[in-house]
């Protein structure tokens, strides 16, 4: 369980975060939804310690997190982070090397999925590829849970068909995957849990399924009244 | 330790470039230079011979060529000084360059599951390293000219010197090959603390950006502060100290900084440092 | 593994070289030069007290400095560090100082720089003035003596009355004899004139202080300025033995100042002694023309030896403090080429002058650079013939090491 | 074989009433092996905690065994499948009397226009395939 407890941020004298708690479970699918600029990527960042917090923490399966733990927890931001000069053979190796937990034979089966080809040099990836890529570099890790930021945005439409099946598929079976989103169409069906963001707050966290169930209300639907 | 030496490795074959080149222009330029000087030399011999002047009055006029006079020449002093300002930039770019883009690189680093110093450590040896391998080529280099020089200039007009004789009195040579052992340590040491604070400076900037800039212009100034202290010290009470006595306050006073910018980089990069 | 391939190359080749380097240089270091020469009859002599001061091979460099000091068949050599130097000359500690801290470092340690030190074959005294306390009536004195065996320090304060106000008084040198303490003090003060110029004055005074009864014993002028003009002038007085770079702490029986006087342009320079056991001070009978042109100033005991630089030789006078007196003037003639190799860039680094044993060294410190050997020069004082004038060669030269630190020898000296 | 959903109901139900519907017009035959509920989700394009949501109210009907090990599998029971008929054939007979009465159609009148519209729906739906 990845558990976030009363995170604060500030950019100077704004407060982008104020105070942010909410879980993600394993073996479910959590998303963070927010218009842009609401601080879901800092929340991401600020679990990875990739950014500095002004209070609060995180826990994950109630330790705090370590970088050494970064075999047990990964995070895909929303563009790939390998040189350009290398080939997606050289960013698997590359994997391969610093992570135990890299499963080559996922990381085969991704390919085969994606349909990619290895000896692609990454600048010359279209990006629907890098996006591909870049979900492979992390999806291959034999990590508990996945962070993945904006997985579909600016991505062309088959490529994002792509992408969504890989949250139906067994890619994702039993981990937990924390991902943030501004856009939920074509996505509804596969979430789990929304936890919805505004003005540097949780608003709303609920599980889809029960808020169909005991209030016959779409995510959407909820989106409008936060939002509007 | 495991991943810090394939980051190393990571990071100097990424420098592999810039290493090779630098080493390769260097040989190359004081190699050409040697050539040209040595061919001037020999036609200004030549031209004095028709003139009838003596080997004695020629060498009073010209006198001898030889290595250590080379060493003094722009040919052989430029590409070091071309090294040092390569390395020196190189210093600060190898750590904007995974900022740098639309692939920041920086993220993938961060998320290595191992100790971020690992990061800190294979940047600070890949240019330290580069450093010795560049110096170390050149003594090669040096082997070599003074192997050439009698293939061009006869006898008569040149002078065997031994390298430690060119080391010791040549242009730029003692800074790159301190006189002896101890000091050789204590120079490189010193170097390496020098670049271990510009380091901790680049990581104020990466972590707070136009404040870091002020905080990293205060973190130089408290290092040179605390560096020359006993300078300081000893300008003020006119105190002298024995040689000894001067060496190891600077020796102690590196290790304080080395250990106070270990302690400054680690808390930057894992609690403050921003992507 | 491939991807360490470049690292491991360059660590080897870093380790080679500078491996190769420093081994080399290590090991000629380990060879420190003996001051010996063989003469034509294969007798290898060792010369008494040879001293040399700044290094003979790299004559224009001062920040590489080297000692040799021969005492008996056993050879000092006192390494300096010119990396330390070349950061700043201001912590780079004199040989001789590095000597006395050595030794006794719990009186030497925190030594304020530029205070007299002078040891006694029992003691060392120190002696400072105290700028905080100096006021145009008197001039405060701190003096520290350190018993050499009991290592007690004994602290006195002295207040020495001035005749004329002063603005401060520095140290010229100090002696110690039996228990006497010889205080040599410049104390400047400023003249006004009517017409509203102002010229420094600047007095000399010997003081002579009984350090068992602590109570001053004399307080003589040495010399006051002169003559009294109405334009600024400046005198300068050194100490000749500093100015020689003497570190050898001895006794001395006589103390000699160079006296610097200008004025109007014209510079005036005398050489004053004084002779601690009388407490008696003579301006010495040295002509003007001996001492202006370039000519190197060294005394060993009662004698004072200037030595002259000509065109084609040297010029030897052999003064005898003593007596105040001219003793001889020797001539020593060289080839013009030989006396270019004695010119540097300034006359004290130009060459070095060493008398000991009857014998006089003259040697030269410019040649080296110019892939030149060292000239020597050896002159007999008392028959004023040159005994040896050739090249200093170094013994046993490897190609790698030819002018750095190989073992010198004095070689066929003929007699 | 995606299929759309009504994001306001719950899915779950939603899949076990398409599940029924296919039992009920003969697409599942007894005792026939279905996916599972990773097959499922990936075939739907939802969520596999959904998917064996649905599988779980299912066997709590009976509708679906799942032994251990083995591909789960719908029932054999031909009651349990005249039963998911009956259940929506009533479910929709009683949906189209309520609008019916509500718009206060008298029985005759919509008996009629129901086989009318039938059999030119049947035929429309035949010609389509």
């Amino acid at each position: 369980m990845i558990e976030v407890k009363q995170l604060k941020k500030k950019y100077g004298k704004r407060h982008v975060l104020k105070d942010i708690s909410f879980q993600a479970h394993k073996g479910e699918i959590t998303c963070l939804i927010g218009v842009n600029g609401v601080g879901k990527t800092t929340i991401l960042k600020g679990i990875m310690n990739l950014t500095p917090l002004n209070g609060g923490m995180v826990e994950i399966d109630g330790k705090p997190l370590t970088s050494e733990r970064y075999e047990d927890i990964t995070f895909i931001p929303d563009t790939l982070t390998m040189m350009p000069s290398m080939t997606v053979k050289q960013s698997m190796d590359f994997m391969k090397d610093y992570y135990r937990s890299w499963n080559p034979k996922r990381a085969e089966d991704l390919l085969t999925f994606f349909k990619i080809k290895k000896e692609e040099r990454i600048s010359d990836l279209s990006k629907g590829n890098k996006a591909k890529v870049n979900m492979l570099l992390g999806l291959a890790l034999d990590v508990d849970y996945l962070l993945m930021d904006e997985p579909f945005s600016g991505i062309d439409l088959f490529s994002r068909e792509q992408i969504l099946s890989v949250f139906s598929s067994h890619l994702v079976e039993d981990r937990g995957v924390l991902l943030t989103t501004h856009d939920l169409t074509d996505f509804e069906t596969l979430v789990d849990k929304v936890v919805l963001i505004d003005d540097g707050q949780v608003v709303r966290e609920f599980y889809t399924e029960e808020m169909r169930e005991t209030e016959g209300k779409s995510v959407v639907d909820v989106m409008r009244e936060v939002y509007q | 330790m495991n991943i810090f030496l394939k980051l190393l490795a990571f990071e100097f074959n990424r420098f592999k470039k810039g290493y090779l080149s630098l080493i390769g222009l260097t040989f190359t330029i004081q190699g050409v230079g040697l050539f040209f000087q040595s061919r001037s030399y020999l036609s200004k011999v030549e031209m004095l011979k028709e003139e009838g002047v003596s080997t004695q009055g020629i060498l009073s006029q010209l006198g001898h060529f030889d290595l250590l006079n080379y060493t003094y020449s722009l040919w052989f002093v430029a590409p070091i000084m071309l090294g040092i300002v390569a390395l020196l930039f190189y210093s600060v770019f190898i750590w904007y360059r995974d900022w740098l883009g639309k692939n920041t690189f920086i993220y993938r680093l961060l998320l290595l599951p191992a100790k971020r110093m690992s990061i800190y450590f294979a940047k600070l040896f890949t240019i330290f390293l580069s450093v010795l391998g560049l110096v170390s080529s050149q003594y090669l280099f040096l082997h070599v000219y003074k192997w050439l020089i009698p293939l061009i200039i006869s006898e008569e007009f040149t002078q065997v010197q031994s390298i430690a004789q060119v080391i010791e009195q040549g242009a730029f040579m003692v800074f790159l090959f301190p006189k002896t052992l101890p000091f050789f340590f204590f120079a490189y040491l010193t170097g390496l603390m020098v670049l271990m604070v510009l380091f901790t400076l680049i990581l104020f900037e990466r972590s707070f950006h136009l404040k870091g800039i002020l905080l990293a212009t205060g973190y130089a100034g408290l290092s040179l502060f605390i560096y020359f202290s006993p300078a300081i010290y000893q300008l003020y009470t006119r105190i002298i100290f024995a040689n000894s006595e001067t060496f190891l306050w600077f020796s102690i006073m590196g290790i304080v900084l080395m250990g106070l910018s270990i302690l400054v980089s680690n808390f930057l990069l894992t609690k403050k440092i921003t992507v | 593994m491939k991807r360490y391939g470049l690292l491991l190359l360059t660590i080897i080749l870093f380790v080679s070289a500078f491996g190769w380097h420093y081994f080399s240089v290590e090991a000629t270091h380990n060879q420190k030069p003996t001051f010996s020469y063989v003469t034509s009859r294969g007798n290898k002599e060792y010369v008494e007290k040879l001293k040399l001061v700044g290094s003979i091979y790299q004559p224009d460099n001062e920040y590489n400095q080297t000692n040799f000091i021969q005492k008996g068949e056993e050879t000092l050599y006192e390494e300096d560090f010119p990396f330390l130097y070349q950061m700043d000359t201001v912590f780079y500690a004199h040989p001789s100082f590095q000597r006395l801290y050595e030794n006794y470092p719990n009186f030497v340690k925190r030594k304020n720089y530029g205070n007299f030190l002078i040891e006694t074959p029992e003691t060392i005294v120190e002696a400072s003035v105290d700028w905080e306390k100096q006021q145009s009536t008197s001039t405060t004195i701190q003096v520290e003596k350190f018993n050499k065996e009991s290592e007690d320090i004994k602290k006195y304060t002295f207040n020495l009355p001035l005749d004329n106000p002063a603005e401060y008084s520095y140290l010229e040198s100090i002696e110690v004899v039996e228990n006497k303490l010889i205080l040599f003090l410049t104390h400047v003060g400023e003249n006004k004139w009517e017409d509203g110029m102002n010229t420094t004055a600047v007095e000399l005074f010997v003081y002579q202080i009984d350090l068992e009864t602590e109570k001053i014993v004399s307080a003589e002028p040495f010399l006051t300025q002169f003559p009294a003009t109405e334009f600024p002038a400046e005198t300068n007085v050194s100490a000749l033995n500093s100015i020689n770079g003497d570190e050898d702490y001895k006794q001395k029986e006589n103390n000699l100042f160079l006296i610097n006087h200008e004025n109007e342009g014209e510079t005036l320079t005398s050489i004053a002694n004084y002779d601690s056991k009388d407490n008696r001070h003579t301006i010495l009978d040295i002509k003007e023309e001996w001492i202006d042109s370039p000519t190197q100033q060294i005394y060993e005991g009662e004698t004072l030896y200037l030595i002259e630089k000509e065109e084609a030789g040297f010029t030897v006078r052999v003064f005898n403090i003593e007596t105040n007196k001219l003793e001889t003037t020797l001539s020593v003639p060289l080839t013009a080429a030989l006396m270019q190799n004695f010119n540097g860039e300034y006359v004290e680094r130009g060459m070095r002058a060493a008398a000991t044993n009857d014998l006089l060294y003259l040697v030269s410190t410019k040649s080296i650079q110019n892939g030149e050997d060292v000239t020597i020069v050896v002159v007999d004082l008392y028959t004023g013939q040159t005994v040896y004038e050739g090249t200093l060669e170094p013994d046993n030269l490897t190609d790698e090491w030819k002018p750095l630190d190989a073992e010198i020898q004095l070689i066929d000296i003929e007699e | 074989m995606k299929q759309t959903f009504n994001s306001r109901d719950p899915l779950y139900l939603q899949v076990v009433r398409q599940f029924k519907e296919k039992m009920a017009n003969g697409q599942y035959k007894p005792g026939q092996e279905v996916p599972s509920r990773r097959e499922l989700a990936s075939q739907l394009g939802i969520n596999p905690n959904t998917a064996q949501r649905a599988y779980k109210l299912m066997e709590e009907e009976d509708l679906v065994h799942t032994g251990k090990n083995m591909p789960s599998k719908l029932t054999g029971d031909l009651k349990k499948f005249s039963f998911v008929r009956q259940e929506l054939i009533q479910e929709a007979v009683d949906q189209f009397i309520e609008v019916v009465k509500s718009l206060g159609i008298p029985l005759e009148e919509a008996q009629e226009e129901l086989s009318r519209r039938y059999q030119v729906n049947g035929k429309a739906s035949e010609s389509d395939d």
